[in-house]
C-alpha cells in the first residue's frame, strides 16, 4: 500500500517506541471492551424508553475511544494525527447535525 | 395588504445585483487602472508592499455587513412565500412524465391551471413518478414535485392573461415539453368553469368542460384548445414523443 | 524505485531524457516519477476536455434555433449529461491538483518526488479505468446516460441506460482523486525542505493542502451514494425509492453533501495559481499572504455546510433552508478577501503584462461575476425563481470554466516552459487570450438573462421568446472556440519549434525557478534550505537589506 | 500544526532512500478517514430513517438474532486484540509468536465471515431480502431497515475481507522477513485497518440488533 519514499529526510522517529509495547495493557482493555459488550446487551433488555439509543451509543463510543487510544496507538501517537482524527469526526458531526436541521423540521 | 411574492423576489434581485455590479466595478475599474498605472513601463520599480491589518478588516467587514443585509431581505420575502394567507385556495398539482395535472378543491381535474383573478391561490404539489419542479416564471417562484411528499407554494393572481407552467427538474425524454398553459380569468367566469364537469370524468380537458360554459371568454377558449400545446407555443407534436423506449413504465 | 541507495544522475539531464529502467513508453506507463505522472494527466485530460468541450459546442447548435436544429431530445438529454460528467469528474475536478500539482508540489515544497510515489501512479491508472469505463457506457446495451450529472433517485432507478456504468466510473474516478488528496497531504507534512515552514510555503501549496483535505473528506461520501444508485438498480433495496418508503431527498442531501465542496476542489487549487502568477508577475510580494492562506482553509471548512443550497426548492425544510441559506453568504467571504487582496498586490508593482498575467486578470473580472451571482442563488426568495434555470448554468460556468478553466489556460502558459523547456509565442497567446474573454462573455452572459426571464436548464427546446438570446449565445460559442483552437495550436507550435525555455523565464521566487527547464529527475541536485517567504523578489529583497543596514 | 521535517541538508549526490514510518503511517490514518466517510454515508442515512420511522425499527430488529451478533461482536474484538498482540510480539522481535496471533486473527476474520453468512442466509430463508416475498409484506420502514442492514453488513463484511487480504500479505512480508522488529509499520498500517473495521462493528452492532 504505502511505498518507500525516497528522500533524505529525517523523520522524527517512530513515536510508538517512546512508549514500550506491552502485552498486558491490550490484553486488560480486550477485557474491558467485552465488559462494555456485556453491558450494552443487558442494558438493553432494560426499559430505558429515550435514552435507550443514547446509552447504546455512548457506550460504543467509550468501546471505540479504547479501541483507538490503546489498540491503534492514539494515545501514544504524535499530535497530529490526534488533529487529524478530530478534524475527521468534526466533519462527520457537523454534516449529521445539518442534515437533520432538515429532517428534524420536516418529519 | 402583503406584498407581492413577484415583486419581492424582483426587488431582492436587483439589490443583490446592484451591489454586486457596483462591488464588480470597484474591483475591475481598480484592476484596470493599476494595471495601467504600475505596468513595468511605467513604474519600473516596485515597492514591497506585505499587507495591510487596517484594509484587511475593513475589506471584510463591510461584505460581511453587505451580506446580512442581503440575507435578512431575502429571508423576509421567504418569510412571506411560506406564509400561506389562511383564506387562500387549493390547487392539488400533480406531476407525472410528461404533464402536469390540477385538482380543485370539488375534485374538478383539469390540465390546463384555470385561476380566478386577485385571489390567493396555495399549490399542493406532489408527483406520481420521478421528480419535477412546479414553476411558474411569471409568478417568480417554484418548487419541485417529489414522489411520496407534498409540497406547496402560494401565489397571488394580480394580472389577467394567459401564463405558463414548466418543469424544472430534469425528468426525462420530454422535461423540455412539460408545459401547462395558466390562465387567469375573473372569478366570476372561473367559477362557473370549476363548477362544470364534463360528460366523462376521466377525461378532463379543459376543452372538453369548456364546451358546457356557455359564456366563456376568448382567452379562456383559446387557452383550452392547446391544452397540451403547451402555453400554445408548441404545436410539433410529431416529435414530441419519439422515443419513450428509454422509459420504463 | 525501491528502497536502497541510488547515485544521483548529473544534474543537466532533464528528466524527459533520464535513461531509467525501461524505455519508450513503458518508460512512462511505469513511471513513479511525480512528473511524468503530471504530463501524462495532462495528456489524457486535454484528449478528455476537447471531447466535452465538443459536446458542448454541439450542444449550444442545437439551441441554435427552436425545434429539433441537429439531434433528437433523448440525444440532447445524454449530452449534457455527459458533457457535465466529464468536464465534472474527469476534467476540472482532478484539473490542477493532477496536473499542476503533480508536476510542482514536491519541487516548490523542495522535495524530489511525493510521499508516495507508487501510489501516485496507482490514482493516474484509476483515472484512465474510470475514464475508460465512462466510454465504455456509451456503448452498452441500455444506450447513452441521460440523468444530468447529478444523477438524481428515482429517475436514475428508472432509466433503462447505462447509468449504473458511468456511476461506477465516477466511483472509479473518485478514488483516483481520493487517493492524490491523501498523497499530497502526507507529501506536505513530511517532505518540506530544511528551513519551509508552513508560512513560508507558496500559497499554491497552501490551496492544494486545502483542496486535498476536502478531496479525502468528502468524495468518501459521493462514493457510497453512487454505489446505492447501483444497488438501488440492481437489487431494489429501496432506501432511495419512494414506492417503499425512501426519501428522495435524502440522495440529494448525501450527492450535495460532496458534490458542494467539491466545486471548492474545482476553485482551491486555481485560486492557489493567480496567487503565484499576480505576485510574479507584479514583482513584489503578494499582498496578505496569511489571509489568503486561511481563507483557503476557511472555505474548505466552511464549504462542508452550505451544500443544502442546491436543494431549495426540493422541499427541504424551511429551518434548514434558512441555515444553509445563512451559511452560503458566510462562505463567500473568503473568496472576497481573496479577491480584494490579489487586486492590492497589483497597487504599486511593475506589472508585466504577459499571457498567464493576462488571463489571470480576465479570471478576476470573470470569476467575480460568477461568484457574485452566487450569491442571487444562495438568496432564498431568488434562489427559487432561478433554480434549475440557466441563471445556474450560467453562474456555474462563470466559476468553473471562467474560474478554473481559464487558470486551467493561465498555468499552462506559466509553467509551459518549465515543464517543456520550450517557449510558446507570447503575442499569440496574447491575441487567443482576448479572444477567449470576448467568446466566453457572448456565450454565457445571455445565460443570465434568459435564466432571469424563466428559461429552464435541461431543456431541449425552448419558446420563441428565448431565440434571440440563444442565438447570441451560440454565435459566442464560435468565437470561444477559435479563441480555443488558436491557444492549442500556439501552444502546440511552442512545443515543436519553440525557443529554448530558460530557467527563470519571468523572474519567478519560488524554487521552481531555481531549478532547469525542464527538472532533472529528482528535481534538485542537493536539497535546498529555505530562509524567507515565498514571493521576496531579488530586487525588494536586496533594497530590503540596505535599508536594514 | 508544528510537525516539521528536518532534512539533513548535506547528504549530498548518494541519495540515501529513508524509510518514513510516520509518513506511511499518516497516510494510513487519511485512507481510513476515508473508509470513516465512506460508512459515514450509510449512518446519516441510518440515523435519517431511524428518525423517520423509529417504531418500524424496533419490529424489524426483532427479526435480528441477537446471539449472532453478539458472538460475532466478541470475535472481532477478540480478533482486534490478537493483532496488536501479534505487533507487539514483532516490536519484541518474537517472530513467531507474531505469526501465530495473527493466524489466530485470521481464523477469527474468517468465523465471523461463515457466522454472518448463516445470518444472511437464514433471512434469506425467510424471504426477507430485497423484493423478497416476506420483505413484501412488511412496512415501509422495515423495508428501509432491511435494506440498510444489508448493504451496511455488507459492505463491513467486504472489509473484513479486504483486512484479511491486507493481513495474509504482511504475514508473508513477516516470513520472508521483510517486515522485522524494526520495520513493522506495515503490520501496524494492516492493525490500523483491522481496528477501524472493528470500530465500524461497535456502532454496527447496537444500532441493528440492540433496539427494543
Ligand atoms: C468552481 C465551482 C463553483 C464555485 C467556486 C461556486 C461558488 C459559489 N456558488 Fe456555485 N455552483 C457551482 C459551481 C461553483 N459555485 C455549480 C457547478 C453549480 C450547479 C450544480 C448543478 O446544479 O448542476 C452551482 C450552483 C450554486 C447554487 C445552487 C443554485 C441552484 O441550483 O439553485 C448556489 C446557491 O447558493 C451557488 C452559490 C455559490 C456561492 C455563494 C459561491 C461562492 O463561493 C462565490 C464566492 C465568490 C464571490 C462572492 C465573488 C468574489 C468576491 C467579491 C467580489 C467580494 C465581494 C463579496 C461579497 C459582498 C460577498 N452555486
Ligand atoms: C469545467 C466545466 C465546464 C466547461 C468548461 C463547460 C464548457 C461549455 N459548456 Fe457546459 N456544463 C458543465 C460544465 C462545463 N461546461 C456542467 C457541469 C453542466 C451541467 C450538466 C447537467 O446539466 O447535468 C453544463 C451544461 C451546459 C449547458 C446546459 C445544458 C442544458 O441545461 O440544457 C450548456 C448549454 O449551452 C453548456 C455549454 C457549454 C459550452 C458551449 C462550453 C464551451 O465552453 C465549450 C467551448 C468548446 C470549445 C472551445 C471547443 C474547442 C475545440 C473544438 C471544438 C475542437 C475539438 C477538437 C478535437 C477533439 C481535436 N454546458
Ligand atoms: Cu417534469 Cu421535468
Ligand atoms: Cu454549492
Amino acid at each position: 500500500m504505502e511505498a518507500h519514499n525516497n528522500h533524505d529526510e529525517h523523520n522524527d522517529g517512530h513515536i510508538a517506541e517512546a512508549h514500550h509495547p506491552s502485552y498486558g495493557i491490550n490484553i486488560l482493555v480486550w477485557i474491558g471492551l467485552l465488559s462494555l459488550t456485556a453491558i450494552t446487551v443487558s442494558v438493553a433488555g432494560v426499559n430505558l424508553g429515550g435514552l435507550a439509543l443514547t446509552v447504546a451509543l455512548l457506550i460504543a463510543t467509550i468501546k471505540s475511544l479504547f479501541v483507538m487510544n490503546f489498540f491503534m496507538h492514539v494515545k501514544f501517537d504524535n499530535k497530529v494525527v490526534k488533529i487529524f482524527i478530530g478534524i475527521c469526526m468534526l466533519v462527520f458531526v457537523i454534516v449529521l447535525i445539518l442534515t437533520f436541521f432538515d429532517l428534524t423540521f420536516r418529519f | 395588504m402583503r406584498p407581492d411574492i413577484a415583486t419581492q423576489v424582483d426587488s431582492t434581485f436587483w439589490m443583490i445585483t446592484g451591489t454586486s455590479i457596483v462591488l464588480l466595478l470597484i474591483i475591475t475599474v481598480a484592476m484596470l487602472y493599476f494595471l495601467y498605472k504600475y505596468s513595468a513601463k511605467r513604474n519600473p520599480v516596485p515597492e514591497a508592499i506585505e499587507g495591510n491589518t487596517t484594509l484587511e478588516i475593513v475589506w471584510t467587514v463591510i461584505p460581511v455587513i453587505l451580506v446580512m443585509i442581503m440575507f435578512f431581505i431575502s429571508w423576509a420575502g421567504f418569510r412571506n412565500m411560506r406564509d400561506v394567507p389562511k383564506d387562500a385556495m387549493v390547487v392539488k398539482v400533480t406531476g407525472q412524465m410528461w404533464k402536469w395535472s390540477f385538482e380543485y378543491d370539488n375534485k374538478k381535474k383539469s390540465d390546463t391551471l384555470i385561476l380566478p383573478l386577485n385571489k390567493d391561490v396555495k399549490f399542493e404539489i406532489g408527483s406520481v413518478d420521478v421528480n419535477h419542479s412546479f414553476y411558474l416564471p411569471h409568478f417568480r417562484v417554484k418548487e419541485d414535485a417529489i414522489p411520496g411528499r407534498t409540497n406547496y407554494f402560494w401565489i397571488r393572481t394580480n394580472e389577467e392573461g394567459r401564463f405558463y407552467a414548466a418543469c424544472a427538474e430534469y425528468c426525462g425524454l420530454n422535461h423540455w415539453n412539460m408545459y401547462a398553459p395558466l390562465v387567469v380569468v375573473p372569478e366570476g367566469e372561473f367559477l362557473v368553469w370549476k363548477n362544470t364537469f364534463p360528460a366523462d370524468t376521466t377525461k378532463t380537458t379543459a376543452a372538453d368542460s369548456l364546451k358546457k360554459v356557455p359564456a366563456a371568454t376568448d382567452t379562456l377558449k383559446t387557452a383550452a384548445n392547446d391544452t397540451s400545446k403547451a402555453a400554445g407555443q408548441k404545436t410539433d407534436t410529431a416529435r414530441t414523443v419519439k422515443d419513450t423506449s428509454a422509459i420504463k413504465k | 524505485m525501491a528502497n536502497g541507495t541510488i547515485a544521483a544522475p548529473a544534474a543537466e539531464v532533464d528528466f524527459y531524457h533520464v535513461k531509467g529502467r525501461h524505455k519508450g513508453l513503458l518508460s512512462w506507463l511505469l513511471t513513479t516519477d511525480h512528473k511524468r505522472i503530471g504530463i501524462m494527466y495532462l495528456t489524457v485530460m486535454s484528449v478528455f476536455f476537447l471531447t466535452a468541450m465538443t459536446f458542448g459546442v454541439l450542444m449550444r447548435l442545437e439551441m441554435l434555433s427552436p425545434g429539433e436544429t441537429i439531434m433528437s431530445a433523448q440525444t440532447y438529454n445524454s449530452l449534457f449529461t455527459l458533457h457535465g460528467v466529464i468536464m465534472i469528474f474527469l476534467f476540472i475536478i482532478p484539473g490542477i491538483p493532477a496536473v499542476f500539482g503533480n508536476f510542482f508540489l514536491p519541487i516548490q515544497i523542495g522535495a524530489m518526488d511525493v510521499q508516495f510515489p507508487r501510489l501516485n501512479l496507482l490514482s493516474w491508472y484509476l483515472y484512465i479505468i474510470g475514464g475508460a469505463l465512462a466510454i465504455f457506457s456509451l456503448f452498452g446495451g441500455g444506450g447513452w446516460v441521460d440523468t444530468g450529472w447529478t444523477f438524481y433517485v428515482p429517475y436514475s432507478v428508472r432509466t433503462t441506460t447505462n447509468v449504473s456504468l458511468s456511476v461506477f466510473a465516477a466511483f472509479v474516478l473518485g478514488f483516483s482523486s481520493i487517493l492524490t488528496g491523501l498523497n499530497f497531504i502526507t507529501t506536505i507534512h513530511r517532505l518540506r525542505c530544511p528551513g519551509m515552514t508552513f508560512f513560508r510555503m507558496p500559497l499554491f501549496i497552501w490551496s492544494i493542502y486545502a483542496t486535498s483535505w476536502i478531496q479525502v473528506l468528502a468524495t468518501p461520501v459521493v462514493g457510497i451514494t453512487l454505489v446505492l444508485i447501483i444497488l438501488e438498480r440492481a437489487f431494489g433495496i429501496g432506501v432511495f425509492d419512494p414506492t417503499l418508503g425512501g426519501d428522495p431527498i435524502l440522495y440529494q442531501h448525501l450527492f450535495w453533501i460532496y458534490s458542494h465542496p467539491a466545486v471548492y476542489i474545482m476553485i482551491l487549487p486555481a485560486m492557489g495559481v493567480v496567487s503565484e502568477i499576480i505576485p510574479t508577475f507584479a514583482r513584489k510580494p503578494i499582498f496578505g499572504y496569511v489571509p489568503i492562506a486561511i481563507s483557503s482553509l476557511a472555505i474548505a471548512l466552511v464549504g462542508y455546510l452550505v451544500w443544502g443550497h442546491h436543494m431549495f426548492s426540493s422541499g427541504i425544510s424551511d429551518t434548514s433552508r434558512v441555515i444553509f441559506s445563512l451559511l452560503t453568504f458566510i462562505v463567500a467571504l473568503p473568496s472576497g478577501i481573496k479577491v480584494f487582496n490579489w487586486v492590492a498586490t497589483l497597487y504599486k508593482g511593475s506589472i508585466e503584462m504577459t499571457a498567464p498575467m493576462l488571463y489571470a486578470m480576465l479570471f478576476l473580472f470573470i470569476f467575480s461575476i460568477g461568484g457574485l451571482t452566487g450569491l442571487v442563488l444562495g438568496a432564498l426568495n431568488t434562489d427559487l425563481h432561478v433554480t434549475d434555470t440557466y441563471f445556474v448554468v450560467a453562474h456555474f460556468h462563470y466559476v468553473m470554466f471562467g474560474g478554473m478553466g481559464i487558470i486551467f489556460f493561465a498555468s499552462i502558459h506559466y509553467w509551459f516552459p518549465k515543464m517543456f523547456g520550450k517557449m510558446y509565442n507570447e503575442k499569440m497567446a496574447k491575441v487567443a487570450a482576448y479572444i477567449i474573454g470576448i467568446g466566453f462573455n457572448t456565450l454565457y452572459f445571455p445565460m443570465f438573462i434568459m435564466g432571469y426571464m424563466g428559461m429552464p436548464r435541461r431543456y431541449y427546446d425552448y419558446l420563441p421568446e428565448f431565440q434571440v438570446y440563444h442565438l447570441i449565445s451560440t454565435v459566442g460559442s464560435w468565437i470561444l472556440v477559435s479563441g480555443i483552437l488558436i491557444m492549442v495550436a500556439n501552444l502546440l507550435s511552442g512545443l515543436r519549434n519553440g525557443s529554448k525555455a530558460p530557467s527563470n523565464p519571468w523572474g519567478g521566487t519560488t524554487l521552481e525557478w531555481t531549478v532547469p527547464s525542464p527538472p532533472p529527475l529528482l528535481n534538485f541536485d542537493q536539497i535546498p534550505t529555505v530562509d524567507h517567504g515565498p514571493y521576496e523578489h531579488p530586487e525588494i529583497a536586496k533594497r530590503k537589506e540596505i535599508k536594514d543596514e | 500544526m508544528s510537525d516539521h521535517t528536518n532534512a539533513a541538508a548535506g547528504e549530498v549526490q548518494e541519495i540515501h532512500m529513508h524509510r518514513d514510518d510516520f509518513g506511511s503511517k499518516m497516510g494510513m490514518w487519511l485512507f481510513l478517514f476515508t473508509e470513516i466517510l465512506l460508512f459515514g454515508g450509510l449512518f446519516i442515512l441510518y440515523a435519517s430513517y431511524r428518525f423517520i420511522y423509529p417504531d418500524a425499527f424496533v419490529v424489524a430488529a426483532a427479526e435480528l438474532d441477537l446471539f449472532m451478533g453478539g458472538i460475532n461482536t466478541v470475535i472481532l474484538l477478540t480478533s482486534s486484540l490478537t493483532v496488536v498482540l501479534g505487533i507487539v510480539a514483532l516490536q519484541k522481535g518474537h517472530k513467531k509468536l507474531s505469526l501465530s496471533m495473527l493466524w489466530i486473527t485470521v481464523a477469527f476474520g474468517l468465523l465471523f465471515l461463515v457466522n454472518k453468512y448463516f445470518e444472511w442466509g437464514a433471512k434469506f430463508h425467510h424471504g426477507i431480502y430485497p423484493k423478497g416475498p416476506a420483505l413484501q409484506e412488511m412496512s415501509e420502514g422495515e423495508v428501509m431497515y432491511f435494506g440498510l442492514y444489508y448493504v451496511m453488513t455488507g459492505l463491513h463484511g467486504l472489509h473484513i475481507v479486504v483486512g484479511l487480504i491486507f493481513i495474509g500479505f504482511v504475514m508473508w512480508q513477516i516470513k520472508k522477513d521483510v517486515l522485522t522488529r524494526t520495520n513493522f509499520q506495515r503490520l501496524e498500517n494492516a492493525g490500523l485497518y483491522w481496528h477501524l473495521v472493528d470500530i465500524i462493528w461497535i456502532f454496527l452492532f447496537p444500532l441493528f440488533y440492540l433496539i427494543h
